[in-house]
Order: C-alpha cells, then structure tokens, then sequence
C-alpha cells in the first residue's frame, strides 16, 4: 500500500480524499494556489504546498507544478479527484513516467473512451446499445430517407463540424427529413465552412441514468447499480438518487451488465461510470464513460456500503477486487442534493463570498460533504459547489421527507445558494412522483 | 485491515501531526528551540542548520520517507502552507525575491562553488541568485528587482512553495 | 398518528425529537428555561415556550408548567427525551390523566421495575440471572458464611441503608468475611443508626453490556442486540459501542433473549434498556432496566436500521411493531463517542461558556448529534454533554481508524472539552484489543 | 409511510414554517399589517383583535388544533420563543409585571366583568391585574409593584409564556 499520496484538486473532494487517506493511515500532500490558502482541509493533510496564483490555469492545470510537488512531497501515487486534470490522459502518463502512480484507469482505456467514435466502437463490440443513426456522413437525400427509415422517426440531422446547436434540425416524418437536411446542410456550410451532416435518432425527454463500476488489475469487473441523474440545469446534475425510480427490474439489469461488459471490452480498471439516456419506453443508449471518481459516489457509496475513493486507492495499490458481484448489496435509497453557491433570481449567476451563518442539518441518515464552515470564503475562481447533502433512508419518501427536514434546518448566510430552488425541488409533485426527465428542471423552475 | 501494532502507529500519528503544527510555528516564526508541556506529554526540540547533500538524479536526503519515529530530524518538509503566509506576514516591511515555482532552493550552481548572492550583495533584475530544482531542471532564477540583499529567507536545500519568500531586500 | 407532540427537554436530544417528528410530518411544540432561550433548535420546533428560570427544578422538572404548555400547545403527546422526567411514573400518569399520552412505558411497569427488590423478583420470574446474595439481612455470622459459601467468594458486605461505600466491604474469604461482618455492621450502625448487612456476590472488573428492546401495546417484544459500555468514569458512559466485542456468540444470543423474557415479564411498551454486568467469565446478571430512550440510542440505530425516536412515537400512537425479531438486521459496528464540556485536566469540571472556533469532522459513516454551532453558549445549569459523535463502519478496526479520524479533524475553542482524553483512549492498545472492564478508564487515564 | 397528497402537504410546511417566522416577527415589533414578495411567493397578512370565548372547562376556540392551511388565523399560537426576548427588548424604559407562569392571560373575572385594570389605572403590588389559567386553574395575579399602568402587552385570551411581560407601568 502506498505510504504517500498527493492530492491534485481542491475544496470538498480534496478533504474527501484526505479522509479516505487518513483513515488508511496513508500521509496526504495537498496543493493549493493562493485562493485557496489558509483553507481549513489544507491542515488536515500533512503536507500542503502552493503551486500557483488562483487561475486554474496556473495552478490546478499546471502539470509541471503539481508534478514537482509530488516529488517534494516524495508520493507514491496522486489521486486527482474530479474536474481539473482527472480524465487528462497525458497527465496520467507524467505521473506514471515519473514512477508515480496515477489513481485512475490505465491511459490506453483513457484515451479510447474518451473519443467518441472509439467509444462507440467499443460499445458496439460490447453489444451495449447506442443512440442509432447513420455513423459517419450522409451523402445524398435518398441514403437519409433510407436510414431515417431503419432508425425510426423522429431524427436529428447534426452538422458534422457543428457545435452550438448550429445546423441542426429535429425532423419527425419524410418531408420535413427532406426539407430539414438540405436547411441543415446549407447552414453548416455557412457557419463552418463545412456541408457534412449526419443523423442519428432524436431521443425525446430522456432521462439520465449511469452505472457505478469498479474493475482491479486482474480482470474482475462489478458494477455498485445505478444512480438516476435527470434532475439537471444546462447538463448540470443537480440531484443524484439511486435506486433509479420506476426503472424496470430488467431494464435496470441489463443496464448494469452492459456497463460492465463495456469497461471489460475497453480493459478498463479503477472507478468510472458509464452513462446512459434511457427513454419513455426504458430503451437505454450509452453516452459516454466519465473515466473518474464523480461528484455523486456517496449516493452509490451509502446503497452499497463500499468506500469507493478508498477502493479506487486500494486498487491503484495493485489490490484484487475484495468483493464479486454478488456481494455487492444496494438496500435503502440515497438521495444527493449539490448546494452551489449561485443565484437562482439571478440567471444562477455565482455567488462568491463570506459564509456569515451556517447552520448544517444532521442527525440519522444524513451526509453533507463539504470543505466549508461560518467564515469561510468561496472564491469566484472554481466552480459554484459548496458541498453535497446526502440523505440515506429505507425508502424515496422517507429519503425526501428526510431531505425536506434538512432543507428547513439549513442556514446559509452572506451568500446566495440553490437552497431556495432545492426546497422547491424537494417539493414538487413531479419529482416527488418522478415524473421527470433531462429538461424537467429548466421546463419548470 | 490494521492490526494493533499499526493501531499504536496511528496513536502517534496523532502526536505526530501535532508535532507537525508544532514545527510550522517554529519555521513560521523563526524559533530554534522549543520545550513545552501540553495535555498529553511534554516536547523538546531544536532546529539547526543542516548539511544538503547535491542529488539531482534522486532526491535530496532529507526528502526521503520520512517515518513516523524520524520526523523530528525532518522539519524541512513540514507544510509550507502554514508557513508561507506567515512568512510574508512575517517578513519586516521591504521587497522579496519570491519563488517564481516550486522546486528545491539551492545557494549556489555547485556545492563546490560559492553562493550565487550573499548578505549584503547588491542585486539587478537580471543578477542570477538561486537555483531552484523542479523535475530534475535546474532553473536559474533571476532577481528580477534591484536592491542589496538583507536576509536569506531559506537554507541550501529546502523545497520551496510558489511564491514563498526568498531573498529580502532593501533599496541599494 | 399524533399531530403535535410536545418534547419535554432541552439541547440534543430535543433537536433529535424534532427531527424524527419532522420527518414524520409531526408539529412539534419545544418548551425552554431562560437559559436555553434562544438556542437554534427551538426556532425549528412549530411552537416553543418558556417555561421557567435556568434551574431546572424550576423548569424542565416543573410537570404542572410542562402540563400548561402542552394544553396551550395542544399536543396529543408529550416526549420525555432521557433525564428529567423520563422516568418519572407520576409525570406519566399526569400526562394520561390529561388525555396527553406519554411516549414511554405504562406507569405499573415504570414503578415495577423502579424498585430494585420489584424488578429483581421479576427478573426472577423471567429467569434472568441476577447478582446472587442474601435476599435480605444477615442475622448471624453463621448465616454469612453459609450463604457465601452457597454464592462463592469473593463476597461483598452491604449496609442496608448504605450508601457512598460506608459500610460496605470486601470479603475474599471466610477469615475476612467473619472480620469484615462485623466491621461493617459496627460502621453501618454508626454512619445510619442501622447496623443491617446483607451480602451479595462481589463481581470484579465487570464488562457493562445492555440489550436495546423495543415493544409495542400488542405483547409484540423484539431486542434490537447490545451495546458495550464498559467505557465509563465514575459511572457516567463516556464510549458506546455495538456488537459488543469479544462476547461469545451464545452469550449475545442468551443475554439478549433474557432482555426480552424480562420486559415481557413486567409487561413493558415502547422502548427500553436491560443493563447488565458481564464478568471476565461472560456470566452476567441483570442490574436495570432504563425505562427511556438512552443517549446511546444512534448506536443502535446505525447497525439495524431502524429509527427508535420514529418506533417510540408510532408505538405510543397505537402502531403494532412493523417488523419481528427476524427482521431485525445487526451488520457492521457502531461506536459513539460523548463529547462533553469538562476539563479532563481539572478532574473534569464543567466548563461552560461559549463555542468560538468549531470544525466539524465529517464523511462517510460519521454522524455527530447536537445542537450546539459556532457562537453557541453552554450554560452551567445542565449536564455537560455538548454532543455524540458516532461512527458507523463495516468493522470494528475501520471504526476506530474513522473516530480517531474525526478527533483530528475535530476543533472546538472557547472552552474545555473531553476530546483530548478521547484522543488516548481510541489509541491505547487496551481498548483497541478490547481488554477493558468498568474501571479501566478509572484505572489508565 | 406517505401518499403523495401528504406529500404536497408537507410542502406546504415549508411555507408554513416560514410563514410562523414571520408572524413572529411581526408579534415581536407589533406589526399589523404585511405585504412583501420573497424568491418564492408574495404573502399579505394582516392580524387585528380576536374576540374571545371564556371555555374553562375546554381549550378557547382558537386552541383547536390549527391546520395547516388555516394557520393565517392563529397568530396567537405562533412562538413566544422569539417573542418574548423582542418583547422585552421592545418594551420601552420602565417596570413591567411579567407572567409568574405560562398559561391563558385573562383581562377580567368573567366575560361579563370589567377587566382588574385598565390603562391609566393605578396599582399596588396587591392589587389583581389578571388571571392565568393553568391546568383549568385560574390564578389571580397580583401586580406586586406599583405604579401606573401605561401599556397592556398581551390581548384577553392570549396565551402567555414564563416571564413575558403584561403590563408597562411607570412610577405613579
């Protein structure tokens, strides 16, 4: 086991690893640039130096920074939390060139899943479902009728260089398939000096579901379930809850053995998560894999009862799995709210400042992940998240009514945060039904 | 996963990190010597200019693993984090030369040859006065300011954090 | 269902109450001394009212002021907490004869097993070992000796009217009983004008262990396992912890079906605690029963799942018990750590005065009960437990790795607080090996 | 446990909680009137004098349990918690009798009765100012002080906490 490991990210998840790491009796070196200075979770590891001014550009980005810390620090490994440099492939052949282990996946499954059309090859020798459509471009109308005609209306027709929503077109029968193609063409050739389009089936109001996986050096890969994250703002997560509510007993196995087959094929290993659009008819499609540790592990960790950043070091360690599938429980029903200190008046504009009065709720079943305190200043330079409160019951409504109760009992003074917006959330029929996809929040809040 | 043998490591660690607070308040502000009583158990120490070996293929000797039992002979790597702002509240009214990286500080281009600046030279912008080590590099650092040179701030050695203070200066 | 319950106590434990009756879609009606005015958990109850000056006798002991604020409440019930009036059958029967139901024990169960001669005759009744001794007086030497050598040395000396160790004796032996007889009776006659001495089996260095019962209005009794709180000084707990360790399977499974034997016996309801002693060869006897909810409560609650608050109040509102004794789940271990506001170097005076500086440990498995923040008052008027911090881990080992964890992380200033002598005793080898009894705190620190 | 209509109901609370915040808020600085918008909603409240019914042997009518949503009609039984420390703040320089216990304030002997005292009325620590009704027991209380009643503090039928003040007296 490693004696020594730095920490390359900041703010609540650096203080997270810290705990997992202390609780290992693994020393930690955290870095910090000089926003950050004087942060209360920086005493708490053993070592902490700065790397650069408040840009994360500058610090946080700086490969060549946080490299030379570790070797000051003289670490075994770096955990690089989420964010940052976390799916940075070239990051993690530094550290391993170095003779530092980088706690993730190995660079090859790295760089495979993270293009997309490898991934999709990948998913495809998987036999893991994804989103149909006419893979690469199409060259005359006749060929996209054709296809339109296997995939199935209604479908997107996406500019091959697009980006921004620009040259595409939903279409949901053959004339406006034939018409939207050659509008969609023409704009894409005007805005990127390129006409190349090509379709793929157009999903309605899905929702947003992903598997929890976990795979050692040696071949054995689990999944810890899945964790339904539809409740998002501009592809944001704002709440994460497993078990995924009304996901079909079948529907949600196959969803998790796809996932595992997926990471197989691509020899993956550590934590990662495969996300999938599910729609109205619990056909799902796989989107993509997020090839690190995610903001929501404690939903997955409070279902299962597996420690997942200490896994995921125990791993990197050269550890074997020490569980099968069939170990791995899931009982009760975890909820996670993301607190950001924004403005829901204003546009979700950020809101950086001095936390004045804080008043954290607690007792049974209740988890607030967070880095901050009364005093504490959230700097404009990262991003909004102040902390994750996680709620762990024996069903969904007593999770939300726990989390209800939580809502009520939290104060947070000096700054502006989602906390208002949250109460509504936790309020509204719809998600107390579940009655909600992908563009539920910003079709209603 | 631990048996009671690490279970009684993990009780010194907790002495250990207090001892590491400990050593930050010494390096903060400058104090050599140390005996105190607190709850638990009573503390000397004493901190002493040390010998730096030139290791630029490995590390330098005392950035080695430091073991729980050895940390009193290892000051040096305790966290800068507290000790760099205090180092710049510290640092009496006039300019520093700031580290412009983090690395390994050393006085002079060989141990062999005499240090690039000393107490009471007279530095320019372009007046080479460290050396500082960051992946096996050794960067040059300029003082980039002009001024005589009043105090080092750091010894022959020490790994130093972005911006922490190096040279004080005052208007030559 | 109880609408509004009034809660008849004061710092966490109140906040605690309010939580579970939240969550339960409970009103809830505080009520508060001078001293408490203004604390945080009193703007979460519906409704709070001041009942009297800081003394408690004048406050939080005055059943006709609780009486008023509940009938001003109007409440169908009232929650004792632990301390107080818990246990005080005429408090109950106030309550009852108001129509408030009072969220405990029938009144005839509470006063039966109040008296030590009433409780140990139905522990009798019920089969349960108690300490074995004279069953009354002991007229002559002759009688002593034949009973102690029907229970067996060593023998402990009691005045009838003792108290405070006067009178009272050791005996290894027939030489030092015959002594010891007389010595003692001489002293209890001097200290009490009463020279009557019975004998009971001296037990050394006994484990404390106590079973957590739960029954409801339908003669349905379950245990919900044990908690050793062999960690105690001068007979206040200072770590509770379940499974116990080291004790033998058949003990737990004996020990804990005596509990419920015992309860059903006297006829008990809603929840309870069976204490008992547990000597180094794991025979125990029966001590008391704690006709309350405990401050050690979350232990349980952690390794079964169930919330005992919620029981208490469904039970008392005539709900049968939801789940059966095979239902009842015990995974992992739980330890819970009391942090008090004393001077553990000043033979742990109180020290009361406000809260300036407080960093909460927190993460995985960790829960800390209280109702104090930053900027908070402890008033001298009550006891000094300022909160518990409870662990929650798959074993006992990470258990400890995660409190000694959090007693690093933990900052508390303004005031002087136990967590230093919780710091040596979560790392002394003794109580890591378990290797404790109810004067080894006493005894090593 | 719940079905989704006590769901909503519970969503109410919310509002609910801070809707008794804010009637407290308005009990404390004697506010009668209300108009004001926040992020969620815009509330209008207004609380005037309640007639009240003498029930010795019952709750006062407006003890019945308070649902939910007919809450804008009890600001009665919103929290002296806050109150009274306001209150007492509030109340302007001079001698106040406060309630010796917590029970219903009375005004007079009867319905039928004048009140004990009235404003400009003259007391001496023997007089009776009120009674307080506890556990169906009606407690004449004497003013124990003396002086000229300036201010009644509570309404007839008002629940009373522990020490909130009654009556505002200056020296007569």
């Amino acid at each position: 086991m490693f004696q020594r490991i730095l920490i390359a990210n900041r703010g609540e998840i650096a203080l997270r690893i810290i705990r997992a790491c202390r609780e290992l009796g693994i020393e930690t070196v955290a870095v910090y640039s000089e926003a950050d200075r004087g942060a209360h979770y920086l005493d708490l590891a053993d070592e902490a130096w700065c790397i650069g001014p408040p840009q994360a550009l500058e610090s946080y980005l700086q490969i060549k920074r946080i490299i030379s810390a570790a070797e000051i620090g003289n670490v075994q490994a770096v955990h690089p939390g989420y964010g940052f440099l976390a799916e940075n492939a070239h990051f993690a052949e530094v550290c391993r060139s170095c003779n530092i282990e980088f706690i993730g996946p190995p660079v090859e499954a790295m760089q495979a899943l993270g293009d997309k059309v490898s991934a999709r090859e990948i998913a495809r020798k998987a036999g893991v479902p994804c989103v149909p459509g006419s893979d690469g471009l199409v060259s005359d109308v006749e060929e996209a009728v054709r296809i339109a005609d296997q995939i199935g209306y209604p479908v997107l027709i996406k500019a091959t260089a697009g980006g921004g929503g620009k040259g595409m077109r939903v279409a949901g029968n053959e004339i406006s398939l034939r018409a939207g193609l050659a509008a969609a063409s023409a704009e894409a050739e005007k805005a990127f000096k390129n006409a190349g389009v090509y379709l793929e089936k157009y999903i309605e109001r899905p929702r947003h579901v992903e598997v929890q996986i976990i795979a050692d050096n040696y071949g054995n890969v689990v999944h810890l379930w899945e964790r339904d994250c539809s409740m998002q703002r501009r592809h944001q997560k704002l709440i994460e809850e497993s078990p995924a509510p009304k996901l079909p007993a079948d529907v949600r196995r196959r969803i998790c053995e796809c996932a595992v087959s997926l990471v197989k094929t691509a020899n993956y290993t550590n934590a990662g998560t495969c996300e999938f659009i599910v729609d109205k008819d619990f056909n799902f499609y796989f989107i993509e894999v997020n090839a690190r540790i995610q903001v929501e592990h404690p939903v997955t960790e409070l279902v299962t009862g597996i420690d997942l950043i200490k896994q995921q070091i125990r791993i990197a360690a050269g550890e074997p799995l020490p569980f099968t599938q069939a170990d791995i429980p899931h009982t009760g029903c975890a909820i996670e709210l993301r607190v950001n200190a924004e403005d829901p008046d204003n546009g979700f504009r950020g809101s950086p400042g001095t936390i004045t009065k804080l008043r954290l709720p607690g007792g049974p079943g209740v988890r607030f992940d967070s880095h901050v305190y009364e005093g504490y200043t959230i700097s404009p330079y990262y991003d909004s998240m102040i902390g994750k409160l996680i709620v762990y019951k024996p069903t969904r409504q007593e999770a939300i009514e726990c989390m209800r109760r939580c809502l009520h009992e939290f104060v947070i003074e000096g700054i502006k945060t989602t906390l208002p917006l949250a109460r509504r959330m936790f309020t509204h029929a719809d998600f107390v039904d579940f009655n909600v996809d992908t563009t539920f929040v910003e079709r209603t809040f | 996963m631990a048996k009671p043998v690490e279970t009684d490591d993990k009780g010194d660690s907790f002495d250990l990190d207090k001892f590491r607070k400990l050593l930050q308040l010494m390096e903060k502000f400058g104090v050599t010597e140390v005996a105190l009583q607190n709850e638990e158990e009573s503390w000397k120490i004493r901190r002493g200019p040390r010998q730096v070996a030139y290791a630029p293929a490995a590390y330098p000797a005392e950035f080695a693993p430091v073991p729980a039992t050895a940390v009193p002979a290892a000051p040096s790597v305790t966290a800068p984090a507290a000790a760099q702002p205090a180092a710049a509240a510290a640092a009496p009214a006039g300019i520093t030369i700031n580290a412009p990286a983090i690395g390994t500080f050393y006085a002079s281009p060989s141990p062999d040859d005499p240090p690039f600046v000393t107490v009471g030279a007279v530095v320019k912008p372009d007046t080479l006065v460290c050396i500082i080590e960051a992946m096996k590099v050794f960067n040059q650092i300029q003082a980039e300011k002009s001024g005589r040179i009043v105090e080092i701030l750091v010894e022959n050695g020490d790994a130093v954090g972005f911006g922490q203070p190096l040279f004080r200066l005052e208007p030559a």
